[in-house]
């Protein structure tokens, strides 16, 4: 079995399911929200960076920009919408998982009943080439995917790490009560934070528009692989979701190789299940101090 | 007499033996250490007070002696056995009760019905009167049809108690009963754990930050400070030793420095 | 035996009347069921520093967290520069603290209230919240770092490594970095060691006030002795000795 | 006059086979416009009757049915459910005509088995089946014709995993096996949804067969796949898809990647002058990319209805109207369909000796087509008589 | 109040030639108790009366015991709850229903039971064909309510347990040509092996990561029966079991009989969730609910051991619907597995009201109606049931039929907030407390306390402390004496004592009990050094006691 072909299948493969996650994850950490609407909000971006496409100009990084602006504006409204009238009420964390679900429902339809069933395509992002490294082959979205999945997470880890905007995220994702103390506002931050995450799904769904193309339902699977990994990596852990990706990645790429291309789901939830056996808040559910589910 | 038994647990010659007691009980959590070798001992009837600046790990004791968390090392005793291992609600089922800190009700239910459950816990399964009974003891006079979440502080603990009274425990881990009651409520309790302790010679470990209501009801003061016991004896004992002073009343010592 | 009397009383030179920074009337408190705080009064004038004493759990840290509007509920009004913010019924805790903060609060809470992966730097940052603060947030670490020298040198160090005193000076010092009207100080000395709680409260102390007031709370009544304008007690959510100056509490704490 | 109403369950909500369905009901839409404004049916005016049907699910199925049965409609027409059986038994007691674009064994088997209770149910389209017999005989006739020069005679099939890829899947290693020309090399698993293509195209690399089948059912992930195989194709190979490249969007995803793959569909707009004329009909009433299959057997099954309902003279008659269309085929824009066999379900073309609903010429069965993608469109090219052009070499042949 | 006010006392110890050498002093003015009364009329605030109205019918008693006699069988429990009382106004006997809930039961249900005689005929294979469905779901959310509601588990395998049970059944049926009726208990029986199978976990994980590896499950279970050969056949599903509906019957015969099968399946779990909720280990799950299970676990409830149970039953439940799901339409396809699926069960659970069997009853009406009756709607019904989802979790405590507890709540909150405005400080009762008081004449009680603590605040001064501290006993200025009479007449409780600790050296002040055999409690740590100072000591705590109340 080829060790090279699976590493670097398994670096495409975790780059794609980190961008999914990572979103879900740092929703979840600042704001203690589940986000299900998520995959309204990946089809939202998608159809947003279509129309821009179509309308505008078909220029790849434009495109790119359209798709994360209109992820955030989706993200914005889900915050709207969803999280800013309940995440003061009891049993929060159960409320917006559903008021998220039905917002996901709702958006879906109509992106349905707006767009029609076909799904659409966006022009090539990165041009139409392809590298061969001793025996794989890396079509321009997959090395593009990668590239400026790392690189945007990069550049958001960073501004999260340096800005002040950031620094109230980052605030209150360690301690939201101690955040309001110093005068960061929940409602305030947590529009930035749907924002930007809303953009990540905005990204990841330009990015991936290649292998999940633009569909009103096109957000589904993103979302359970987000969600999963998200889970998986232990709730509002972004080092444990990046190492989930890796394992799911690593897994997919394995059973892929090995086994066959049928047994991935299998192989992926059974790896899921057992992970969650062995360690019932994740796998980073004790390096960081977990927020209570 | 309190002082006879000796600090490994078992019973001493010609005192009372020992009902309820543990040895070298340490616990981490987080990586850090919360309780480092903590030697408790009660005997029947006795009201052993528990003190200590906040964080000291009182709390995370009576979690161990309760049986909701498990020990680093260390051995709980009750009646002789080794119960080091059993999870709370077979403890209950021993005999021991214990109550929060947070005044903890079932969210869902309503007064009577919670009675009922608790009624119901496990076998035997008692009957109305022995709810009665209970709720008499602690004076619950409440409605069945109260929901428990409208009750106020001192309802809720009252409800636990009269929970846990109706199964006769002979042993009761209170955690700040008085936390948040004002005056003639404290007295309320106070009168309550007399009766419990010296009319039902129930074995009372009692945390508490009101050293008004420990002074009169407490037999035996342990004072706690980051994870260890620093000093055990009569109120006016503990009140003298000068490391309980440096730990829980620092205006003293630093009268006494300055 | 004398009764020492507070330069409030009537027949002693009074304060130039002033500005009343927090005005609290009829506040009653709590979470969820519990009722910590019961109906209680409390006026601050500009410029004055107060301490408040009172047992475990009667609720000093209620009284703040009440004015910052951090408890499950609260009744009655509070005034903080004249604005009204405790009309800001707290639907669940926190929900306008961050607006009370801008209108001139700083809290420096009890607890372990960090930012456990933010670093020193970071965590003074994150005090700097008015625009103004943040644009020389610079200058104000400078004057942070010497009130609390032993910082200098833990800058880039991840807070949740320090020890509960640094923490604290962090804390406080996170408090200190913002022009506050109003610092609510929970038990500055709690957890530290005497030395190290005496030079905090010497810091405390230090904080030039100007228009702005200082509440302290503490157990630890020997170290506001003197040092503080007036002195409070507070018992089961009530204050003590604020309803007559004559009766401050100090004509029964010291022997 | 009180008008004629057909029922149309199509789906408009669920997950899967929208598109298919939006494309059937703007057929019938077409038909009916056209019907009406000649005059109507028995001088009735024709009306649809539409409600929503998810496709997956056998409670939404029945239940779309129990509307039309009550909305009392004269027929039900529509594409199809992948649920037959629920939906079939919710009309059995109303008993109208129910003819579904299906291309399912499984359904018209029930009719064969119990021809009383399912008289009334017709398959416009030969069944799934005839995929994967035919592709051996393609596959032969192909070479015979001589533009693609097998390098081998290896086959190597993709399959998903639900029932319609498996029933393919099976058909087509039994035909090969049966003719004998070929053989299957490799047969690989897959599993919807299909994240990554480059393991099974190493795969593919590996085994090297002349003709490569990828039995799937997804125009998306089939216009990913063209992608990824182009960026590293197998040389020479003659790669077949199944029918999923069929709905519209599968050009506008693959672009021109898509260029070079074959695919078949059961039944479609035949590529003669009858065919292509209704194509522009149809273009100008629906711009923008016509689907090849639904499209027109919508249009074709609305006025088989129109005829054995003019013929009978009353719509009500049920069973008269079935008898009809079991006695009466009907060439229309997608062939010649004969559905008075026990299965009721219309003959294939050519024949590939797969079972006894075979047609042995052209005008007595419904032509499978092979369309292969040439210069960014749909061209079929397979069987010689219906088809626009012939087989051109791929871009990844020498 | 100003010393200049010109009024003086007279020393009336002057004559014998006290301490003092001023026969007059300066005092506080007078101020009439009618005054202070007065000024509190003044007050503009409106009083209501005090206490909560009962908003229950009184129903007057007639004296018969004739609704009492009435009993579930075979339980003793009657059959409404009517307790009788006297009216504490008029003295007449009443009795109020306490618990109507019984008596929508049955007309709901009656409703249900004659519904098919009044569907419109143009609407009729339309309505009994969503009436038989919404029977079946209505009785997976009840099932399914058990673990979400009672148990407090947030798991989402629900619709895996059926769809394995109901796939094997149907796989069996086809095989061996089972009978529709034997396909039930086999479906029970692969729910039960299942909920073991799911109920392991549940003792280990909580909350969302609970929910992740059910829906994880149903993936699986989801992806192995569509790949499955056996499973997998090309009808989208496996058809061919025997239903339970006669073939030759009239189409809106087997409606019917569909219709009432699935209305009784929807009884016998309403039956289930009644003895399971209602009974012993529902109340101990709903005493334990997740991370919140310090109560019960006080109390010695085993709460893993009941939620290992409440999955048991539940899961053999459902793979009992499993089964008859099987046996009434002749099969089943994939998407029972599908995140649709679990979506709009959830719907269901949640728009009724998480908890309670009504609610999953009525929710799953709700959902049922918009998706399978109004299918001509297209999406737009998609978006109403989210909106009605969304509008329930913005705005509802806990679905549509917490509507009424969270008005109450709302109206008690709006009262008591109405009564703190006007509850004037001190020691009036706190408003909540009055409300909850038996006894009103104790408000009234504490009223007039109030005011005349008012007025005695007012009297308090630098020189009445002064003057006690000089003369303890003996004749003092009106204003202290009216301060003493009203200490002494303080009930025994909030009394203080001096106690001697060593004689003519240490005095302590210690607080009385009030309790027989309670020791006195030590109020302060001053030691004084005589009885007078004591005394005054003791003064002045009250007079701070007075002013702090
Ligand atoms: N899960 C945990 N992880 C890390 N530290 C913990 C954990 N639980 C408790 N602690 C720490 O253990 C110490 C003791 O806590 P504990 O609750 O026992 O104190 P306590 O004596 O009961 O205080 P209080 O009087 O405030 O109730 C505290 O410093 C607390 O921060
Ligand atoms: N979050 C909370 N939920 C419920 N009750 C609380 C909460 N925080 C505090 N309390 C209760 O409120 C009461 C007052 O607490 P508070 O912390 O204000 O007292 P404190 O005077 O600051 O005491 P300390 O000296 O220990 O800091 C205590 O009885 C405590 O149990
Ligand atoms: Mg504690
Ligand atoms: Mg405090």
């Amino acid at each position: 079995m080829d060790i090279w072909f699976i590493v670097s299948n398994t670096i495409v493969l975790a780059c794609i399911y980190g961008t999914l996650a990572i979103g879900i994850s740092i929703t979840w950490s600042s704001l203690g929200l589940l986000n299900l609407s998520y995959g309204f909000i990946f089809a939202f971006a998608g159809y947003g960076a279509w129309l821009f496409a179509q309308h505008v100009s078909t220029w790849g990084p434009a495109v790119l920009a359209a798709g994360i602006l209109s992820g955030a504006l989706g993200g914005v409204i889900i915050c709207a919408v969803g999280f800013i009238p309940i995440h003061d009420k009891p049993n929060f964390t159960i409320r917006g998982l559903i008021a998220t679900l039905a917002i996901n429902l709702i958006g879906t339809q109509f992106l349905l009943w707006w767009f029609g069933p076909r799904s659409k395509n966006l022009p090539e992002i990165f041009g139409n080439w392809s590298v061969s490294l001793s025996g794989a082959v890396f079509t321009a979205d997959k090395v593009g995917n990668v590239a400026t999945s790392v690189l945007i997470l990069a550049v958001v880890l960073r501004w999260m790490q340096s800005s002040r905007r950031g620094l109230e995220i980052r605030a209150m994702m360690m301690n939201p009560h101690a955040a309001s103390i110093v005068g960061i506002g929940v409602r305030r931050t947590s529009f930035y934070v749907m924002g930007i995450t809303g953009g990540l799904a905005g990204l990841a769904a330009v990015l991936l528009s290649q292998t999940y193309y633009i569909s009103p339902f096109g957000g589904l699977m993103p979302m359970i692989k987000g969600v999963s990994i998200a889970l998986c990596g232990g709730l509002g852990s972004v080092r444990g979701a990046v190492i989930a990706a890796i394992v799911l990645g690593f897994n997919e790429a394995l059973t892929g190789m090995s086994i066959g291309g049928r047994y991935v789901l299998v192989t992926q939830f059974v790896v899921i299940i057992v992970i969650l056996l062995v360690r019932p808040r994740g796998i980073a559910g004790l390096l960081d101090k977990a927020r209570e589910a | 007499m309190l002082r006879q038994i000796s600090r490994n647990g078992a019973a001493d010659q010609g005192g009372k033996p020992v009902l309820f007691s543990c040895s070298g009980i340490s616990l981490d959590l987080g990586g850090r250490e919360i309780l480092r070798d903590i030697n408790l001992q009660v005997e029947a009837g006795e009201v052993l007070g528990i003190i200590g600046p906040n964080g000291a790990g009182k709390t995370s004791l009576f979690e161990i002696l309760s049986g909701r968390m498990p020990p680093k090392s260390g051995t709980v005793w009750f009646k002789g056995e080794n119960v080091t291992g059993l999870p709370l609600y077979s403890r209950s089922r021993l005999g021991i009760g214990r109550t929060f800190q947070t005044p903890v009700v079932p969210d869902e239910l309503t007064v009577g019905e919670t009675f009922k459950a608790a009624r119901q816990a496990h076998r035997p399964f008692l009957t109305k009167f022995d709810a009665e009974y209970g709720a008499d003891l602690v004076g619950l006079k409440i409605s069945e049809d109260t929901s428990a979440t409208q009750l106020e502080t001192f309802n809720r603990r009252k409800l636990l108690l009269a929970c846990l009274l109706m199964r006769r425990p002979s042993l009761l881990l209170l955690d700040e009963p008085a936390a948040g009651l004002i005056n003639s409520e404290v007295d309320e309790i106070d009168k309550l754990l007399r009766t419990l302790a010296k009319e039902m010679n129930i074995a009372i470990l009692i945390v508490e930050h009101r050293i008004e209501l420990l002074a009169t009801i407490a037999d035996r003061i342990v004072v706690m400070d980051a994870g260890e016991v620093i000093s055990e004896g009569l109120m006016d004992e503990v009140m003298a030793d000068p490391k309980v002073h440096a730990a829980y009343f620092e205006d003293f010592s630093e009268e006494a420095e300055g | 035996m004398n009764i020492s009397v507070s330069n409030h009383l009537p027949g002693t030179p009074a304060r130039q009347p002033q500005r009343e920074v927090l005005n609290v009337k009829g506040l009653s408190a709590g979470y969820g069921p519990v009722r910590v705080i019961h109906d209680l009064d409390l006026v601050v004038q500009c410029g004055e520093r107060i301490g408040i004493v009172g047992l475990n759990g009667h609720g000093k840290s209620t009284l703040f967290y009440a004015i910052a509007g951090l408890t499950g509920w609260q009744r009655g009004s509070i005034k903080l520069n004249g604005g009204e913010v405790g009309r800001m019924r707290s639907q669940g805790p926190g929900r306008y603290t961050h607006e009370i903060v801008r209108a001139g609060l700083a809290l420096i809470p009890q607890g372990d209230e960090i930012f456990h992966g933010l670093t020193v730097e970071e965590h003074l940052d994150s005090g700097a919240y008015t625009a103004a603060a943040w644009r020389d947030r610079a200058a104000r670490k400078l004057r942070i770092l010497e009130i609390f020298p032993p910082l200098r040198k833990l800058m880039d160090v991840p807070v949740g490594r320090l020890s509960g005193g640094e923490r604290r000076m962090v804390s406080i010092g996170r408090g200190l970095m913002t022009d506050a009207s109003l610092f609510l100080v929970d038990e500055p000395s709690l957890g530290l060691a005497p030395k190290i709680g005496k030079s905090v409260i010497n810091a405390l102390m230090a904080v030039e006030l100007g228009n702005a007031a200082m509440i302290i709370a503490e157990q630890n009544v020997a170290l506001l002795e003197g040092r503080v304008d007036r002195v409070i007690g507070m018992h089961v959510g009530k204050l003590k000795g604020e309803a007559s100056a004559a009766l401050a509490l100090n004509v029964y704490r010291k022997a | 006059a009180q008008p004629i109403v057909l029922g149309i369950p199509y789906c408009q909500t669920a997950a899967a086979g929208v598109a298919d369905h939006q494309d059937f009901l703007n057929g019938t839409t077409l038909a009916m416009e056209e019907i009406n404004a000649a005059g109507g049916v028995l001088g009735r005016p024709l009306k649809l009757f539409t409600t929503d049907m998810n496709v997956l699910s056998p409670e939404s199925s029945k239940q779309a049915l129990a509307a039309c049965v009550d909305a009392k409609v004269d027929a039900i027409s529509f594409a199809f459910t992948l649920v037959p059986l629920p939906a079939m038994d919710a009309t059995v007691k109303y008993k109208c005509p129910y003819i579904n674009g299906n291309a399912q064994r499984g359904g018209t088997s029930a009719v064969k088995a119990q021809p009383d209770k399912y008289s009334h149910i017709f398959q416009f389209c030969p069944s799934e089946v005839n995929y994967g017999w035919n592709y051996a005989l393609w596959l032969e006739d192909e070479e015979q014709r001589g533009v693609w020069k097998p390098k081998n005679r290896k086959v190597h099939i993709i399959q998903e995993q639900i029932g319609y890829c498996q029933t393919i899947s099976r058909a087509a290693q039994e035909a090969i096996k049966r003719r004998g020309k070929f053989e299957v090399a490799r047969i690989t698993d897959i599993q919807y949804p299909v994240q990554d293509w480059a393991p099974v195209i190493r795969e593919m690399k590996e085994v090297d067969a002349a003709a490569i089948m990828v039995d799937h059912w997804v125009a998306a992930e089939y216009a990913a796949f063209c992608k990824q195989f182009m960026a590293s194709p197998v040389r020479d190979s003659l790669v077949y898809l199944q029918y999923g490249p069929s709905q519209p969007e599968f050009l506008e995803l693959a672009g021109s990647a898509a260029n070079g793959f074959v695919w078949g569909t059961t039944m479609g707009i035949y590529g003669d002058e009858r065919g292509l004329a209704y194509r522009q009909k149809y273009k100008k009433r629906f711009p923008g990319i016509a689907g090849l299959a639904y499209t027109g057997i919508a249009y074709d099954q609305t006025y088989y209805l129109k005829k054995a309902w003019e013929a009978v003279g009353d719509p009500r008659k049920f069973s008269e109207v079935c008898d009809w269309i079991r006695a009466n085929p009907q060439r229309g824009v997608c062939g010649y369909v004969d559905m008075g066999n026990p299965y009721q379900e219309a003959l294939h073309f050519p024949d590939n000796g797969g079972d006894e609903l075979q047609a042995q010429k052209l005008e007595a069965g419904v032509a499978q087509l092979y369309v292969q993608i040439q210069g960014g469109e749909h061209k079929i090219v397979y069987p010689g008589p219906v088809s626009e052009t012939k087989l051109i070499s791929a871009p990844w042949w020498s | 109040m100003s010393l200049d006010s010109g009024i003086k006392w007279r020393n009336p110890l002057f004559v014998w030639g006290g301490k003092r050498d001023v026969e007059e002093l300066p005092t506080i003015p007078f101020r009439s108790h009618q005054e202070v009364w007065e000024k509190t009329r003044q007050s503009r605030t409106k009083l209501n009366p005090v206490g909560r109205l009962r908003y229950y019918y009184k129903w007057p008693s007639h004296g018969g015991t004739m609704w009492n006699r009435l009993r579930y069988w075979p339980t003793r429990r009657r059959v409404l709850r009517m307790p009788g009382d006297y009216n504490a106004k008029t003295l007449r006997a009443e009795k109020t229903i306490v618990d109507k809930r019984p008596i929508w039961w049955m007309l709901g249900l009656l409703a249900l039971a004659i519904a098919p005689l009044f569907t419109p005929g143009d609407l009729q294979n339309t309505l009994l064909t969503a009436g038989a469905t919404f029977g079946i779901y209505s009785a997976i959310s009840l099932c399914w309510m058990l673990i979400m509601g009672t148990a407090g588990v947030f798991s989402l395998a629900t619709y895996a347990v059926i769809g394995t049970a109901a796939f094997v059944t149907a796989l069996l049926a086809v095989k061996f040509a089972m009978p529709w009726w034997l396909l039930p208990p086999i479906g029970a029986l692969v729910g039960l092996v299942f909920g073991g199978l799911i109920a392991l976990p549940a003792t280990r994980l909580d909350g969302f990561y609970y929910a992740l590896l059910t829906l994880g499950l149903n993936e699986l279970c989801r992806v192995y029966f569509v790949t499955s050969k056996e499973f997998g056949s090309a009808n989208g599903g496996l058809y061919g079991a025997r239903t339970y509906i006669p073939e030759d019957w009239s189409q809106l015969g087997q409606l019917l009989l569909a219709y009432y099968a699935c209305f009784g399946l929807m009884l016998l779990a309403l039956l289930l969730y009644r003895f399971v909720n209602g009974r012993r280990l529902g109340r101990i799950l709903r005493m334990a609910p997740e991370k919140r299970e310090a109560f019960a676990e006080a109390t010695g409830v085993n709460f893993r051991q009941a939620r290992v149970w409440v999955f048991l039953i539940s899961s053999a439940a459902l793979g009992f619907i499993g089964g008859f799901y099987t046996s009434n339409f002749g099969g089943v396809a994939f998407s029972i597995f599908n995140f649709d699926t679990v979506l709009l069960g959830l719907a269901m659970l949640v728009i009724g009201g998480v908890g309670r069997a009504e609610g999953a009853v009525v929710g799953t009406l709700i959902v049922v109606f918009f998706d399978q009756v109004l299918n001509t709607w297209g999406p737009a019904r998609f978006m109403i049931i989210g909106l009605i989802m969304l509008l329930v979790v913005l705005y509802l405590r806990n679905g549509l039929f917490g509507i009424k507890a969270q008005f109450r709540a709302w109206r008690d909150k709006k009262k008591s907030e109405r009564r703190s405005t006007r509850a004037e400080k001190g020691g009036e009762m706190l408003p909540e407390e009055a409300t909850e008081t038996q006894d009103k004449s104790v408000i009234y009680q504490r009223r007039h306390d109030k005011m005349t603590r008012d007025h005695l605040k007012t009297l308090v001064s630098p020189e009445i402390i002064e003057e006690h501290r000089h003369s303890l006993n003996g004749q003092h200025s009106e204003a202290l004496e009216r301060l003493l009479i009203y200490f002494r007449t303080r009930p025994q409780v909030e009394k203080y004592a001096i106690i001697t600790v060593e004689r003519f050296e240490g005095y302590r002040i210690v607080a009385l009990s009030g309790h027989r055999g309670v020791a006195p409690r030590v109020v302060e740590d001053r030691i004084y050094s005589t009885p007078d100072e004591a005394c005054h000591g003791v003064f002045m705590r009250r007079v701070q006691d007075l002013l702090e109340s």
